[in-house]
């Protein structure tokens, strides 16, 4: 067999390396859709990080304990370096952060839709830790296999933060649900809220899904949508004992003949409301993210020609 | 003693106070790595804040918690440069680079203090302060030599700030009669003048001609904007007052 | 009856958050005339919230105070919209033309509400609403008939605020329980949308795409906004329960 | 005698109007330097009218009634509504308002340093309508003869309004003073605070007023500081023991010699430091007006653009 040339080598390699299950690195040969599958994928989950500060970042002047105020900057903080993270992940595949930042803001790149729903109570950032994070990581703990080097490396470190931040969601929702009745009440009006959106996580069902298959195929999709799903509500069922609060949804149960759990049917008109930016905040998320960038453009354009002036400087003084 | 406690309020107070205002700024920091670098300084400030605090509201039978959520505004202690708005980002360096221009001194003295708790927090403090000093030390050398908006910015920024310096050098009975426990504010004057005056003559400012304010802050008495600081901060433990968290 | 208090409690909210927003701007608005003009506004929706709750107050034997400054969020049965923040001048003002576009026909046909208490206030709030629909209309001309700038911005103020307006116009079944009493918020659609693309027309702007947000301020579901305006509004008369002032 | 021409005329006319305690009018002759005390009196005075508003506007969303929210409201928009009227006055002097508004934001025209304190409790709702506004009223009765006519209509209408809002400055205070012990000594603190500056809002003693000889006899200006410092320091005994609150100076008494009212040192000191710029609020004053001024160009422009385009299109429609 002759030597297989440029595009078809890289094409031959490619296969080898996705069927032996191993891992493409920047330099690798891709394919056209390959890599743009990854830029989607990896910077939505990256601009999920940023946009996703807010709603957390709303509660954090009002922490009612300054013990809580402290873990909760931490976890803002490490989902800005999470997403700084994975902007540099996403940018060894020939694409500039200024680039993904731009189609955010243009309203091309997506978020993920659990953001566009507000934090109204302190038990809100119990919730978002244990039902959002929480249905993260089920998401993500597959992808610390993805095919894509940098992806499962960023993933492998991420899934390790998010781990501990779901953990200390659990602990705030655990401390309200033996707090007061008000407490305990404010705790379980978040569960009943984030329950649906946090299962809608995983994307439509199965049998509506398109992308899905291509996206296994390549391995930087490990498992379906219901899968995981199944996999996350039997999670957030056990827990949810331990917590002493009640999901939603009585039709919940681990099936005995299957061996996975089942959950009753979703909203998925909400989700595709939201997803279409009816949701109570995407307007307000945008604006934020917006402000944010608009509002710094004077002092990134600062910081550029401070180093353009130093620069300049330095070579005047080596010359 | 009492006096350690008293001395103890007010440098936790200052911290918490300039901590819930870096707190304001993550996710509407000017890039990514500012929302984690105002964050950390957040971090450490609410972190030695706790510890101040623990350690003046154990001589009062008090928690950190107790003296943060449930004191008046009058109680507070904390110098007004501390509550000082945000302003833009400009206006947020400026305040840094004065309260680091402070802390990292102090800090460093303190950490000699005779109360060995103090010397304890001060130790560990001054080494995360060192870097805020660094931190805004570098932004007021890009804003001023970057761009005429960035510099008239840093300007206006220093102007807003500097009025506040003063009362932090302001020696009173508290720091007079507590001796080597703690750090004689005017003490530090010259080194703040000069580690301040070094960082502004590299960046071509002088030094704001704007005179001090009327401070107060040490005796209980704040400006106008303390009040809706705490009215954020304290408004859900006080809706549930006795409530653990 | 209960009903009424409920109806008369949802157009109290509104007028008492966003008099609340519009007391904000006092002291910064862009030129004198106009913190006069939107303390007018204020005061007239202060006047309205006050009637609104007085009213519904006494079918449960509470104050206006009781019911301004002891409800908590999710009792606070407000649309979105009056909740949003001030953001710049041409933000507010997009604000009060979608509010006077929906209140004045909803003060309108009130006024001839079968509960005369609801009737008498409405007549009464109508002609201040007249004002304020006017008032807004022609800075909606200005800014999108003015410079480039105040263009971009009124298009933008109004792309904030759109989504918001579907919630006002929602059905439910108090409103449609309630009978002649009330006004069925989707029967004054039609006009708003004449009012609202009579203006935008003519200022040659479109009427926004922007999709509605999901609502639920008359169940008591709110935005993140309204915590904050709330921490700030009722701070003072919580930290003296039962005070008389 | 030859009949006086031009400035000599108007002199004489202006110092007869003087003599016979008349009002000069805005196309009357007046002295160089007349217009330019009472340019620098009335722009004074509607500078204080317009940052005045500021630490009243600092409690109208923290009101702790509805009804003393509106109020209060009311109050500061009276205060808008003065500056207006005051700038409008001055304005038939020769100057425009925009130019007397570069003047304060440029630091060369004064407002009442009374403004440089912060209002840091409600209850300094009360003690400002009833010492700063009371002290306010005592100095501006008697101008309402003054000889400038624009000005003393002026005054005619301001000190009606300001009358009011005295007096529900001592209705907050005594409704305090009649609360709880809390909202007692919330009010004595207010007063405590604001006794000396407010005394102090009438300028320096007479021995130490060097421009009031002119003032007066140009009858801009009808009684000297420490005679209407007497007057107030009076009313305010006065009405204190009504409101069972205390004067914080023992040497507050009625002489019975002269008749006049008396009292305790005052720190002249501080009054200097804050006219120097050094009071608790000045940068903060003045950082909120620009920041109005410079945040509403725009809005400014807009409407200015706007009007220009309208009358050329009205100037077409016209030819």
């Amino acid at each position: 067999m002759p030597e297989l040339q440029g595009d078809d080598a890289g094409q031959a390699h490619f296969d080898a390396v996705i069927a032996r299950d191993s891992r493409i690195e920047p330099t690798d040969w891709m394919p056209a859709d390959y890599r743009h599958a990854l830029i989607r994928q990896m910077s939505q989950h990256a601009h999920s990080e940023i946009i996703g500060m807010q709603p957390e970042a709303n509660w954090i002047t009002r922490a009612p304990s300054l013990k809580r105020k402290a873990i909760l900057m931490a976890k803002v903080q490490d989902e800005a370096g999470h997403g700084l993270y994975l902007y540099s992940a996403t940018e060894t595949l020939g694409i500039t952060r200024d680039e993904m930042t731009a189609q955010l803001l243009a309203g091309k790149a997506r978020y993920s839709s659990i953001f566009n729903y507000p934090a109204v109570t302190w038990a809100d950032m119990g919730a978002i830790g244990w039902m959002v994070d929480g249905a993260a990581i089920t998401n993500q703990v597959p992808l610390c296999r993805a095919s894509y080097g940098p992806y499962a490396r960023a993933m492998v470190r991420i899934c390790k933060e998010e781990s501990f931040h779901q953990r200390q969601g659990f602990e705030i929702l655990l401390e309200l649900s033996h707090g007061t009745p008000g407490q305990k009440a404010m705790a379980q009006d978040a569960v009943n809220r984030w329950y649906g959106p946090s299962l809608m996580m995983f994307g439509p069902p199965d049998t509506d899904s398109p992308n899905s298959q291509q996206s296994m195929a390549w391995n930087i999709k490990r498992f379906s949508n219901d899968e995981l799903r199944s996999r996350f509500v039997g999670m957030l069922a056990e827990q949810a004992k331990v917590l002493g609060l009640e999901l939603p949804d009585p039709a919940v149960r681990l099936n005995p003949d299957t061996g996975k759990w089942e959950h009753g049917p979703l909203d998925w008109d909400e989700f595709k409301n939201v997803l279409a930016g009816r949701g109570p905040c995407n307007a307000q998320r945008m604006e934020r993210r917006r402000a944010a960038h608009d509002g710094g453009a004077w002092v990134r354009e600062a910081a550029a020609a401070y180093a353009a002036k130093q620069a300049a400087r330095a070579a005047q003084e080596v010359a | 003693s009492g006096d350690v406690a008293e001395y103890a309020l007010r440098l936790g107070d200052d911290a918490l106070i300039l901590a819930q205002r870096l707190g304001q700024w993550i996710s509407r920091g000017p890039e990514l790595e500012e929302d984690v670098a105002l964050g950390n300084i957040g971090l450490d400030q609410l972190g030695h804040a706790r510890s101040f605090l623990s350690y003046a509201g154990a001589a009062w039978g008090k928690t950190e918690d107790d003296l943060a959520y449930f004191r008046r505004e009058p109680e507070f202690r904390s110098a007004h440069l501390f509550e000082q708005p945000n302003g833009d980002f400009a206006a947020t360096i400026a305040r840094q680079f004065v309260a680091a221009s402070w802390q990292y001194p102090l800090y460093r003295e303190l950490s000699s203090s005779s109360d060995p708790m103090l010397a304890a927090i001060a130790a560990k403090a001054v080494k995360e302060v060192d870097y805020h000093l660094d931190h805004s030390t570098q932004w007021v050398l890009r804003l001023a030599g970057g761009t005429e908006e960035s510099r008239r910015r840093m300007v206006a920024g220093l102007d807003l700030m500097w009025p506040f310096v003063g009362e932090l050098f302001e020696d009173d009975p508290l720091t007079t009669q507590l001796g080597d426990a703690a750090v004689v504010p005017s003490s530090l004057t010259a080194e703040f003048d000069r580690t301040t005056g070094a960082v502004l003559a590299e960046a071509e400012l002088a030094v704001p001609a704007h005179p001090m304010a009327t401070g107060g802050g040490r005796r209980g008495r704040h400006s106008e904007h303390l009040g809706y600081l705490l009215a954020e901060m304290q408004v859900l433990a006080r809706d549930f007052p006795g409530a653990s968290w």
